[in-house]
């Protein structure tokens, strides 16, 4: 099996998805001739064509409301957001129309929808290019959000999304775009949403991150693991709908729980994920699950960036406080 | 104010506003057969009967906030009755002209306004999405279902139904755009009634026109009396064939005027002279205009009126009845198409709602 | 002292306002000549004229993207928004700009600005009129959230907000517009921005509401005091910056919490006080916090509302499982 | 095909590609003093070399990315230099000519470009705002600010700077509209270098140009040749004047090519043709048509150019020493200007990050 970075991951999801398909249509600023300011969708355009890979105006309300219409019309439109800091131009159009399609229709008129979006910090990116605002569709009701760490999840969660009949809001975590490789099978796979990975086994705290906060609670859980500190690491991967099977028998397991994510603390996802925890397994926790997250305040400017997101020393200081409560 | 600018500027206009043709309308005339002539007189009254019940109907608290069209039937009829099963449709809540002539049967109309969801759901096959209740929003949803035809490579287009306050919006411009720039087979097509809401249309844009816009998207925009039922078919179905053709969109502002309130919670008489109602009620109404036309060409008589009238009320009756005696859905389908396959969180909350002890 | 209602209060706050400083504009769709389509800018127009309480155009966007250059070149601009589930399409405007002003100018470009919407459901309003996503807004650092429950907090928050040197989201609970009135001091007066209200004191059980959902934790309280259970009622009021240390301190004393909201669970604010409460509570806790919320589902058309929303039944069946658990 | 359209639509065109000057540039020509015609020429090379300089901070990892605007130095230079202190500039990222014309210093310019926000602070009453990353939010900025000043009766105009890409956004439509409406004295002014990253105007736009869309919101739009510093500075004085007059706003589109690439993390080889990219950067270059100009005309000679270009140098190399020099500031700074009165919270956090055991 070839390795692949997660950019080549999803290039080939979406290459094997539009030979499948001929109602796939790529679309989005740049995705076309440039193959994409990552070059995530690079060659697809001259393979494809125009018709099939579509450049569009610098309009993010006409691209989600035109891939709406496009889907309405029988087509599988898969459209880029070229940053997640910018989808809220098309922010309308995603929660007062994607999101309720299905609802308002009765399933008549479903929505089969992919909005895929580079996201997250750690690339020295300029203003508003890091954001993490993955809890905004996470609480719009009718949408999935997922958000892969791996190459051989991105694949499989791409091709997943594109199969789902309802809208799904694709996260890609630029700072694990080109870190590491790995197998990525050939053609068509399914990595089911709504499902959680259990990244490492462990007894005594349960970590719980996705996107580029994977890697740092894996190497946090080096790191305690060297003092005979036990991680069990969770990516959660579908941010909605949540894997709360997993998470609860996790932490039914170790007592104690922490989490990682990049948005800032106030409204991020670590609230939900605390009071899923509380609701189902409050007799359980031998510690108050703990955040450890981005800040509340803007992200800041690339230079301060690193101090804005999670980092090992501070999660590994999360871990500390809640196995030593 | 509205009226004078209207009567310069106005591209197509067939009926006189005392029912006479212009010359160009007696030749448009000559070309569409009597059927369709009837059907035009026919829905305009349903709409108007249908409408002025709803208004009724809202009194009496049967249904909740309703949006009259009253004084927009020629735009609403007129427009679709150019239109084909195949096209798409995608209309704003003032549209029930629209939805009745496209095959929406009343009673689902109401439902709708009764706030039940579970009564909207376009019959079969009827390519008529739910009104938009956000401004503007629905205009790029019509440029990508135009889109997915002309990729598809079927005969279909695609109408986005809006007002004059709809044009403000960024989505209207991204929406012409696009259109623009693919060369979609998508119309635009815009009552424009002088007002949102409270808002006059010169506070809405500083030209005088909508339908000037369109340059900026090198699509023509035509203007018409959107009053005069011929005028605004005419328009549309030559807006239609261009579309058809591959020639791309079409922008069409129909001037006209809501007679009523912008909304049964709306007092028109805080923004509106009453002169200017007046006059629009009075001398410009679309539908005594074309009963007058068809009065003089002899396709109608005083009786034939009268009894459609009476059918109308009887169909109307009867929607009326059967939306009120549809069985109201259980609570819990708010939880039935959220997605396609439920998600266990909402399994769970539904358990939960039937576990409050209300199942 | 009159007796007002909130939409009476609050046009009393906009007129004092715009009496004290020449620099507040009232602006939106419907707000001068109709005297907006709630009547809550009723007479403004007529008395201090087109150039301070100014009819816009229809364009959500465009009025808080002015709204922000007014307030840059020295205006304090009151803008409404006619229903919050219309502010969608000025979501780019709110989140990258409004909110970030300050910090990308450290300080130099303030943004004094006020938007006004009314939120919540109950009353029976067309789609997208119930929306109540007061959690997108807590979650974007730089913007400072209100949601006034009485007339006497809607004018005086309103007046804070407006004195406030950086943005406000001044949310008004459409369904208590006009359902009681209340003694509103005539002139100036303040209520601060970050401090809950205690409405009822309790012993048994923490209740923390805000906006249309306190009178139905006000009337929960009234079931149980019957059956000899005392509630602590909190008004939050503020939900950002959120008075923890009024919630905290209630859950000390009570040991038990329901977060009543109307707006989706999974995101919603009650998870965020969920976790502020096991991070800064966790060992006075008796009984998981308990969320009583809408449902994660688009607000459902209006014959189906009131299943959707919080009502007495829901709050004393949340307030009996903390009780008996 | 840019070149082709461009020349048969602009509007105006002072100095021609060769440097000389059209019978109607002779007449502006003579209306400017020497000071102004020596700092066009000053500005644009300070640009120019500035931007190249960056390039290659960029390349050693001593900035980040970075937005290089060679080749629109006329365009930047002349709207800026018609510009007052009283003025409101909304830029973009690729404005660092528009910045320092209006009295950025260079070193914070490059601050900005390190990532670092403690640098950016604008001198002391400068009305200039930090770049709008976001494409086209900062149009109704600007007309706000224009509104603003025309409710407080001041002098003072405000002027958005956008590229071509940004008219697909609805910002750009919805400002324009605002505009107007309401009159406002606000210039839109457009540097359509022809791409929007890759995207050519002609998959943008299906209007050939942007001066046209005005059209939609009854004010002027006006198309120069963006690589004639006279012709742009003209457009922009008489756009002014119409806004101090209380005509209203104006739409300036300045036709103009980016040399290089979008930023130094793209590649335009993917999407220009070496052709294209030829002819504007031999045949049109905005600067070296000017130095052609002056130097036909006395105003300079070939040593004092190069002493020019020297001081050039030297003020870059004080403001990158400055910059790198200037202390970083602490993490926690970014605690510091979320709220004028710091929250609880925030303070919290502030101090949960010192207590890590870093501070
Ligand atoms: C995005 C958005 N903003 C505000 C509203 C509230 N609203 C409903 S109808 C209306 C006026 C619409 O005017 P127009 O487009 O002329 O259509 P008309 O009602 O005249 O048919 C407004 C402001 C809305 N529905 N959507
Ligand atoms: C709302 C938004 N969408 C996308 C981007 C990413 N982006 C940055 S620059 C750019 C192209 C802008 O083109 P144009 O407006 O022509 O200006 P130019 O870069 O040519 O000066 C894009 C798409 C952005 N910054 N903001
Ligand atoms: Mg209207
Ligand atoms: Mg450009």
């Amino acid at each position: 099996m070839p390795e692949r970075t997660m950019v080549q991951a999803i290039n080939d999801a979406l290459s094997v998805a539009l030979e499948k398909d001929p109602r796939v249509v790529v679309m989005g600023e740049d995705v076309g001739k440039n193959g994409g300011v990552f070059r995530v969708t690079e060659g697809l355009w001259h393979r494809f064509g125009d018709d099939r890979v579509i450049d569009t105006p610098l309009s993010e309300s006409g691209i989600i409301g035109t891939a709406i219409g496009l889907a309405v019309g029988g087509m599988l439109p898969v459209a880029e957001i070229q940053f997640m800091g910018f989808i809220y131009p098309a922010f309308e159009q995603v929660v007062s129309h994607a999101a309720r399609f299905r609802t308002r229709t009765q399933g008549t008129f479903p929505l089969p929808l992919v909005i895929r979006a580079p996201y997250g910090g750690g690339i020295r990116a300029p203003e508003l290019h890091s954001d993490s605002t993955e809890a905004l569709f996470v609480h719009t009701p009718g949408l999935k959000v997922v958000a892969p760490s791996t190459p051989y999840d991105a694949k499989g969660l791409l091709l997943a999304s594109i199969q789902d009949p309802d809208p799904v809001i694709f996260l890609e975590p630029m700072k694990v775009y080109r870190t590491h490789r790995q197998e990525v099978p050939e053609g068509w796979y399914e990595v089911p949403i709504g499902r959680a990975r259990k990244v490492r086994e462990g007894e005594d705290v349960t970590i719980l991150a996705w996107g580029a906060m994977v890697p740092v609670a894996e190497k946090t859980a080096d790191a305690w693991a060297k003092d005979g500190v036990s991680c069990e690491v969770i990516d959660l991967r579908s941010l909605y709908p949540i894997d709360e099977d997993a998470i609860i028998e996790s932490v039914k397991k170790t007592g104690r729980a922490v989490i990682v994510h990049e948005a800032p603390r106030t409204g991020g996802l670590g609230g939900e994920l605390t009071a899923l925890i509380n609701e189902r397994a409050f007799l359980w926790l031998e510690a108050p699950v703990t955040r450890v997250t981005g800040y509340d305040v803007p992200v800041p400017y690339f230079a301060l960036e690193d101090a804005f997101r999670p980092d090992v020393r501070r999660v590994s200081e999360a871990v500390r406080q809640v196995i030593n409560f | 104010m509205l009226q004078q600018v209207e009567e310069k500027r106005i591209g197509l206009s067939y009926v006189r506003p005392d029912g006479t043709l212009t010359d160009e309308g007696r030749a448009v005339w000559r070309r569409i057969d009597d059927e369709k002539k009837m059907l035009f007189y026919r829905w305009m009254t349903m709409a108007r009967l249908f409408d002025r019940r709803s208004i009724i109907l809202q009194r009496q608290g049967r249904i909740g906030t309703f949006a009259p069209l009253e004084g927009q039937e020629a735009a609403q009829v007129g427009s679709a009755m150019a239109l084909s099963k195949e096209d798409w449709i995608f209309p704003t809540y003032r549209e029930h002209g629209v939805q009745m002539v496209l095959g929406m049967p009343l009673n689902l109309i109401l439902l709708y306004w009764m706030g039940r969801v579970e009564g909207w759901r376009p019959p079969e096959l009827l390519r008529l999405l739910p009104p938009s209740v956000p401004i503007a929003t629905q205009l790029p949803h019509a440029a990508g279902a135009a889109w997915a035809s002309k990729l598809r490579g079927e005969r279909s287009v695609a109408v986005a139904y809006f007002g004059d306050g709809a044009t403000s919006e960024g989505d209207f411009h991204e929406a012409c755009n696009f259109a623009g720039v693919f060369r979609l087979p998508v119309i635009f097509f815009c009552q424009n009634n002088g007002y949102a809401i409270s808002v006059p249309f010169s506070r809405q844009s500083a030209t005088p026109t909508v339908a000037e816009k369109a340059a900026a998207y090198a699509f023509p925009g035509i203007r018409v009396d959107g009053n005069d039922v011929l005028a605004v078919y005419e328009a549309m179905v030559r807006a239609i064939e261009r579309a058809r053709n591959g020639e791309g969109p079409t922008l069409i502002e129909a001037v006209t005027y809501r007679h009523g309130a912008h909304t049964t919670a709306d007092d028109p008489a805080r923004y509106r002279s009453e002169e200017e109602a007046r006059e629009w009620v009075q001398r410009r109404d679309p539908l005594k205009r074309y009963r007058a036309l068809l009065r003089s060409e002899g396709l109608l008589t005083e009786a034939e009126e009268r009894e459609w009238e009476e059918e109308c009320r009887r169909r109307i009756d009867r929607a009326v009845k059967e939306a009120e005696a549809e069985k109201a859905a259980p609570p819990t389908h708010m939880f039935d198409h959220v997605f396609a396959t439920p998600v266990a969180s909402l399994q769970r909350q539904r358990r939960e709602w039937e576990g409050d002890g209300r199942a």
